[in-house]
């Protein structure tokens, strides 16, 4: 579904990938780990057009996704719950949400999916007139994962989607990701929490500075000792 | 005359000032929602959608069809105009430091002065706008010119249709959302760039319009017309919450209405001071001005 | 054990929501204190309103400082005056000078204390060469306290995030606290790094005879290092005790931490 | 001799090397007054930008009305000695002092806010003191101006020559306040503050003191630049001090790089002489102005200097290596 | 002295870009055609003027570095200019500590010349044409109530509308309203309100035309049909107002009707060289040149002290009228009021009276 190439991108003078590749197949949940500055979140910004690629290839079910612009990519079905969750602060909840609704068309549908992610997240029906930017870290979290559903995504990349949450709140969101992932939705996951990551994943790879140093099935990376000893604490 | 006329009088004429203030005030509001830039050439493009009107009154005499026509040219035409600029000047300084844009828009409104007093077809001479003969309507010494009539219906009109589209429409959502969040809004699949120039075209038609209502109300027509009457809209869009529409119009209309009053009943010398006395004193009570919405940090 | 900060009845408001309700804390000299609580509880915002970020709607702080015999009432100061009084702290979303070297970032600390004047400084007299080495001095050996000297000149954008982290607690560090506050410092940690991080914050407080107050959702680090614990839920307090009470009283379970606790 | 004591001579052996230099060249008439003119035209516009860029270059305060604190200072100088009868220094000094005031009376209530209300505040600031200026014609001369302040020596070519020395003296000493300030825990207060103020607070740094400590220093320094612009120029009116002025000094501050002592020297020199440079071209002349400060704007967004300096110790340990040095460490 | 010289060098300092660039342009060829005509006659005994002209922008501080230019680069004899009475008070006293001969065409505020013996001018100064003006109202309109609007932050306008009060004051008449704005002010309806509100029997504004044509405007709009006054600002003011401007008055340093053989000939070789009727400006500039001219043939070395001798000699008939200098240094001539009214659609202005000093 979605396969990258040798992938390399630059900050100004400083390359922070040096040429990736890796692919992620229709209904699959693959989860990218790595260490602070290993460049997760870079490639997910790559794959959605935020950063400008300076070789390699991004296919995306069979199309090139290269210099295309990140609501071109969108559109083709490929949404984003950025790190750092990047709600829009001076709009509502319910604001952000149809944000997430933005390219579609179908009013009556997009209604009914907020129904949903409300059903999924009651604290966001309690605080649907909020402003978004008031809400907590915990909160908005919540609101960046119901805003990139509202776009109903083929794939769906999500950046770090645990950080800064309770306990509870991170199974929940773990459970919702193998729920959309069995509703049919595939995902892109990047995480620092390994522990759960290659709990819920079909397969991995692991990123360290710019580099795609393991790859396999989520068996073969429990196996592995460096996998055990830098990411799951072992 | 007595008093109370004295004061409607004065009332009229800074409701009417105030309506061309606000709709200046909504185009530099607008512009600076979105990419948080003082727009210091709006003033100029007011300028500029004002010629363009008057080349069209020149050929169609001022008739009602011709003003109609004059607001029909110069307000695409400067949308045209405005989204040019933001192309070639600010969108290349979008991640820059906001100062830089700042300077940025200094330089396009000097060059914008200073290249219509050079274009042959301008020059820095003061034109005569035509205006259709003014009549003067008159209940009981206070009254209100045909003049005054057709910018405060335009202006609100105007007012009307702009307050729909942000506040309903989904690209006024996505304005927004672009003015807090551009690589987020894009990856909500809005056009950033397009809901930008959308912006800029927006703010400057509404700046021609202002610009052929302040032409009618004072005919002379010149390349520097911009600056005064961008500088007092711009205080106005600061009082009423930069950012904020609704507090661009009663910012507007506040500004008018005190240079007014303080024209006629303090001292006209004082009329700038009391505007920025205003202003100051609403930033102390309410630093977000009227309309803004407070936005302490969250930490 | 003497109590160096009382907080009584501290409550905020934002608008009609009551953000913190009625929080009291009494922290005893070189406790370890955890700050748990769900998304939205109102943990970052008592840090904010010890801090003087935040004026309180109502309640009171009181806190012994460094010179103080006797709590003070702190909560009409100013940050910085609390700040020279011994509270220091470090933000849920990491607030480095990202443009300036290491070493000036931790230089910044130091500033409200600095021993010479402006008078110093414009003259450029002995005070003023003599101090600044002294604060440079300082700071140097901070940094190599905590392994990161070699990259004193480094810009802090530059670090790793780890590093930034931990670039954080020196700072704070640096203006000799006798309170730390630390808002979620294993935030986008891994498993390994977070280790480090618990041996880190138990050998601050040893080596600086500090009291702390710690924010985290990570429970290896709070249920670990903690000797207390306060819960809050919608800004109240709904639980307080020692980790082992805390992880099985069943409110807490039900609010934050869900029903299989596995700590590693 | 310890590093820092040869540094202090060398740039003050360099200063008055310059100063002599270029009297030397005027007095022989190698150039003209026209010339010492515009080199004195030119110390003046660095002080004033250096005023402002102490307050938006390095503290992040954006303030766009500096041509009403050189207003302030220059009609204070021109009155103290017309009125008091003040020598032309003291004059000059009182005018910083005036503005200075002025600054404080300015940034107390604005600074109790946070955001750019600095910048609309100044802007509202700048146009009021002509306002002000204008209606007490019996002190100020009104809109007519100021006639009649007396120069710092009499005879054609001595005024023109001592208000060019006087002003380069002023200038190097305001830069060497700067960078001393600058170049110490409390211009690094400064630099927090306007790196984020919040963490600033934190840190302990009383954030409103130090933006009210920068902006009355500048307001001081903008004040000095006026109050020498009074004797050297001897003839006062608002038009002088216009909005446009106060353009004009915040982009030698812009071009020469926010946050750069030297880049503002630079920018000031070679500002004010292509202004007279471009006479040639009359009216086109404001078309290109512009143009080449959009132009630099696109292509170099920090200014021709960034946030580095040229420091004497750099030249000394580079001696015919690379001349300029990142802004260094203050050890 | 000047013997050995090829060419006398005449400075000349004039706003021929920015805002005033219309009255600077029109000066500065009127300065160059009397130059013109003085080398076509033999020059300054048998030596050309060479006129060096240099941009001010109408901006006094860059008066300055045109004024250093001049006398330090170029070493100009003397200087014809500048254009407004800013602009000159910031030259004036270099000039007399300098000892540089200057002559102002057009800088009527009453400061200019008191800087001392080097300064002239050839316009007559603020306070007469406020005196004129107001003689003219209350003689030749029988106005007792007047009203005034004027430009505090603008000299010209502030000190003509000063002199007007104390004239018209003296005359007996009553000055009801004296209201003012701010140079670049747009709106006026505020002031005009207050204004009607004392029903005065004229309006006298002291600006120049592009202003003037604003308020007229408005005064019209709000229904004021009193006649409307003014200065030597107005001219040129048909150009761009409408039919507003027509029942007005104003006064003028010359009339281009005026039927005099000097005036008639000078408006033709002006027009024909430069497709337009001179301006009052021009006309002092010429008049300004022709005086220089003058002074210098009769001083006949380039030695400042002579020219200012010379200059303070001069006495004859010219373009605005016969001149002599008091001993301010300012000319001594008469003023014209000239009257705007509406024929057949057409704005025309025609010579209405002559008031003496
Ligand atoms: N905008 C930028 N400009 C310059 N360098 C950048 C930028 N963004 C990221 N980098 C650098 O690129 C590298 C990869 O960063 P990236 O954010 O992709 O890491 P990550 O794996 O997502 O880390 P984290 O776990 O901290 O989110 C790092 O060294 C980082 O410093
Ligand atoms: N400036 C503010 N304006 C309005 N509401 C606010 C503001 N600051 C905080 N809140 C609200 O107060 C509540 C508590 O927020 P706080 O940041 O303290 O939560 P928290 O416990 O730190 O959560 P998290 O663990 O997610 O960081 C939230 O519901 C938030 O929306
Ligand atoms: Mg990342
Ligand atoms: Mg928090």
């Amino acid at each position: 579904m979605l396969k990258v190439e040798g992938l390399r991108v630059n900050y100004d003078a400083i390359e922070a990938l040096h040429g990736i590749s890796f692919e992620v197949r229709e209904g699959e949940i693959v989860t990218l780990i790595g260490a602070n500055g290993a460049g997760k979140s870079t490639t997910l910004n790559a794959i959605c057009g935020l950063v400008p690629v300076s070789r390699g290839g991004i296919t995306f079910m069979g199309e090139d996704l290269v210099g295309l612009s990140p609501h071109g990519i969108v559109q083709r079905g490929i949404s984003q719950v950025p790190e750092g969750r990047r709600v829009f602060a001076n709009l509502t909840v319910e604001d952000n949400l149809l944000m997430g609704a933005y390219t579609r068309k179908d009013a009556k549908a997009v209604r009914r999916d907020m129904e949903q992610v409300y059903e999924r997240f009651p604290r966001l029906k309690e605080r649907y007139r909020q402003l978004a930017g008031t809400l907590s870290g915990g909160e908005q979290q919540m609101l960046a994962l119901g805003r990139a559903l509202m776009s109903r995504p083929r794939l769906l990349l999500m950046d770090e989607p645990s950080m800064g949450l309770a306990p509870l709140l991170v199974r929940e969101i773990f459970s919702i990701i193998q729920d959309l992932n069995r509703e049919g939705v595939t995902i892109l996951l990047v995480e620092q929490n390994a522990h759960m990551a290659l709990k819920i994943a079909h397969r991995g790879y692991v990123l360290e500075t710019g580099n795609i140093i393991l790859s396999g099935t989520v068996a073969e990376l429990l196996e592995n000792e460096e996998v055990k000893r830098a990411y799951l604490g072992g | 005359m007595n008093l109370l006329g004295e004061v409607l009088q004065q009332t009229v004429n800074g409701i009417a000032l105030g309506g061309i203030y606000a709709l200046i005030a909504i185009g530099y509001t607008m512009i600076y929602g979105i990419i948080k830039l003082i727009n210091f050439a709006h003033g100029d493009i007011l300028m500029l959608g004002t010629f363009m009107a008057y080349f069209v009154l020149m050929a169609t005499g001022p008739t009602p069809l011709g003003l109609v026509l004059a607001f029909l040219v110069a307000m695409p035409g400067s949308a045209i105009l405005g989204m040019i600029i933001e192309r070639f000047a600010y969108k290349p300084l979008r991640n820059a430091p906001r100062i830089n844009a700042l300077i940025t828009a200094i330089g396009v409104s000097l060059f914008l002065e200073n290249l219509a007093r050079v274009l042959p077809f301008i020059g820095p001479n003061p034109r005569q706008f035509p205006t259709p003969p003014s009549v003067f309507l008159s209940y009981g010494g206070v009254g209100i010119s045909n003049i005054q009539l057709l910018i405060i219906v335009v202006s609100v009109v105007l007012m009307l249709v702009l307050s729909y589209i942000v506040e309903r429409t989904k690209v006024g959502k996505a304005m927004r959302a672009v003015s807090y969040d551009k690589p987020a809004s894009a990856l909500m699949g809005i056009d950033v760039n397009r809901v930008i120039s959308f912006t800029f075209a927006l703010g400057s038609a509404l700046a021609a319009a202002a610009g052929i209502l302040f032409a009618s109300a004072y005919p002379l027509i010149e390349p520097y017309m911009g600056i005064m009457p961008g500088l007092k809209a711009f205080v106005a869009a600061v009082l009423g919450g930069i950012g904020s529409i609704p507090g661009a119009m009663v910012g507007g209309f506040i500004m008018g209405l005190a240079e007014t009053y303080t024209k006629g009943f303090i001292n006209s010398q004082l009329a700038d001071a009391i505007a920025f006395g205003i202003l100051i004193l609403i930033l102390l009570v309410k630093p977000s001005g009227l309309f803004g919405k407070e936005t302490s940090e969250k930490v | 054990m003497k109590s160096i900060l009382e907080v009584r009845d501290l409550s905020i408001s934002f608008g009609g929501l009551r953000a913190v309700d009625h929080f009291r804390l009494t922290l005893g000299e070189g406790e370890l204190v955890g700050l748990i609580g769900p998304n939205g509880a109102g943990k970052t915002t008592v840090f904010n309103m010890l801090t003087g970020i935040y004026r309180p709607t109502s309640g009171r702080i009181l806190f012994r400082g460094r010179r103080d015999e006797e709590p003070r009432d702190i909560t009409e100061l100013k940050p910085h005056q609390i700040t020279s009084r011994g509270i220091a702290r470090t933000f849920q979303n990491i607030r480095l000078l990202k443009g300036r070297s290491v070493l000036e970032n931790v230089l910044i600390a130091y500033h409200y204390r600095v021993p010479y004047s402006l008078l110093d400084a414009v003259l450029r007299t002995g005070r003023y060469y003599r101090g600044e080495r002294a604060l440079v001095d300082e700071a140097m050996e901070f940094l190599s306290i905590f392994g990161i000297e070699g990259k004193a000149r480094e810009l802090a954008q530059n670090l790793p995030y780890g590093e930034q982290r931990k670039l954080e607690i020196v700072r704070a560090l640096a203006t000799h606290p006798v309170l730390l506050l630390l808002d979620e410092p294993a935030a986008g940690m891994n498993p390994k790094e977070t280790r480090a991080l618990m041996d880190l914050i138990r050998f601050i407080r040893e080596r600086f005879s500090l009291t702390i107050l710690l924010i985290e959702h990570d429970m290896s680090l709070v249920m670990n290092v903690c000797e207390r614990i306060v819960v809050l839920d919608y800004g109240r307090i709904i639980a307080e005790g020692d980790p082992e009470s805390i992880r099985r009283n069943p409110e807490v379970i039900k609010a934050y931490l869900g029903e299989e606790v596995e700590i590693a | 001799m310890r590093k820092e004591y040869r540094d202090g001579l060398v740039l003050a052996g360099l200063s008055i090397g310059v100063v002599a230099a270029v009297t030397a060249l005027v007095r022989s008439g190698f150039t003209t007054l026209y010339t010492a003119q515009v080199i004195t035209l030119s110390g003046i516009n660095v002080i004033v930008a250096l005023g402002l860029n102490l307050i938006t270059g390095f503290t992040g305060q954006l303030a766009i009305g500096h041509a009403g604190f050189m207003a302030v200072g220059a009609y204070t100088s021109a009155l103290t000695m017309m009125l008091l009868g003040f020598p032309p220094v003291l004059g000059v000094i009182s005018g910083g002092l005036l503005a200075a005031v002025v600054g404080m009376l300015i940034g107390f209530p604005t600074f109790r806010l946070r955001g750019d209300y600095l910048a609309i505040v100044t802007l509202a600031f700048g146009e009021v003191i002509r306002v002000i200026i204008i209606n007490l014609p019996s002190l100020t001369g009104g809109a007519a101006g100021l006639k009649g302040v007396p120069p710092f020596a009499e005879g054609r070519m001595l005024k023109q020559i001592v208000a060019m020395d006087v002003v380069l003296v002023f200038m190097f000493l305001v830069i060497a306040l700067m960078y001393t300030v600058v170049r110490s825990s409390y211009g690094r207060a400064l630099i927090a503050i306007r790196d984020d103020e919040i963490a600033a607070h934190t840190m302990g740094i009383d954030v409103f003191g130090y933006k009210m400590f920068s902006f009355t220093l500048s307001a001081f320094i903008a004040g000095l630049g006026g109050g020498l612009y009074a004797p050297f120029f001897g003839y006062l009116t608002p038009q002088t001090f216009t909005f446009l002025k106060s353009v004009e000094i915040l982009i030698i501050v812009v071009f020469g790089g926010m946050g750069s002592i030297t880049g503002t020297v630079v920018a000031g020199f070679l500002l004010t002489s292509l202004q007279e440079f471009l006479r040639f071209l009359k009216d086109y002349r404001m078309v290109i102005y512009p143009l080449i400060l959009i132009v630099m704007m696109l292509f170099r967004p920090q200014g021709l200097f960034g946030e580095r300096e040229i420091s004497i110790s750099s030249l000394f340990r580079k001696a015919g290596g690379k001349r300029t040095s990142e802004e260094g460490d203050p050890t | 002295q000047g013997g050995g010289e090829k060419t006398i060098k005449v400075g000349v300092i004039m706003p021929t870009s920015g805002t005033l660039s219309t009255y600077g342009v029109d000066t500065t060829n009127a300065i160059k055609l009397a130059a013109e005509e003085i080398n076509a006659a033999g020059g300054v005994n048998g030596v050309p003027i060479e006129v060096i002209v240099e941009d001010d922008e109408g901006n006094p501080e860059k008066t300055k570095a045109a004024y250093l230019k001049l006398v330090t680069q170029d070493n100009v004899a003397a200087i014809v200019g500048p254009l407004t009475s800013n602009c000159t008070l910031a030259v004036v006293d270099s000039a007399q500590s300098d000892q540089v001969p200057l002559i102002t065409p057009t800088a009527t505020n009453d400061q200019v010349t008191l800087a001392g013996d080097y300064i002239f001018r050839a316009c007559f100064i603020d306070s007469f044409q406020g005196t004129v003006v107001a003689k003219f109202a209350y003689e030749n309109l029988g106005a007792r109530k007047a009203a005034v609007l004027f430009d505090v932050a603008n000299d010209y306008s502030s000190g003509i509308a000063n002199n007007f009060k104390d004239a018209f004051t003296a005359l007996g008449g009553e000055v009801v309203a004296f209201e003012s704005y701010q140079t670049g002010d747009k709106d006026f309806n505020a002031q005009l309100t207050k204004i009607k509100a004392q029903d005065p029997d004229v309006l006298f504004l002291p600006d120049y035309y592009n202003t003037v044509a604003l308020i007229a405007k408005q005064a019209r709009a709000q229904g004021m049909d009193i006649p409307l006054l003014g200065a030597d600002g107005w001219d040129g003011i048909t150009d761009v107002a409408g039919p507003e401007v027509a029942n007005s008055y104003f006064s003028n340093h010359y009339s281009p009707e005026s039927d005099d053989k000097d005036v008639q000939e000078f408006v033709k070789k002006y027009s024909e060289k430069f497709g337009k009727t001179p301006s009052a400006l021009a006309a002092l500039g010429y008049d300004a040149m022709e005086i220089l001219g003058e002074a210098l043939k009769k001083a006949g070395s380039t030695d400042p002290q002579a020219i200012r001798d010379a200059l303070a000699q001069v006495e004859g008939k010219f373009v605005t009228g016969y001149i002599r200098f008091d001993e301010n240094r300012n000319p001594v001539k008469s003023a014209v009021v000239n009257a705007i009214t509406e024929e057949g659609g057409n704005l025309v202005v025609k010579y209405a009276a002559t008031v003496n000093p």
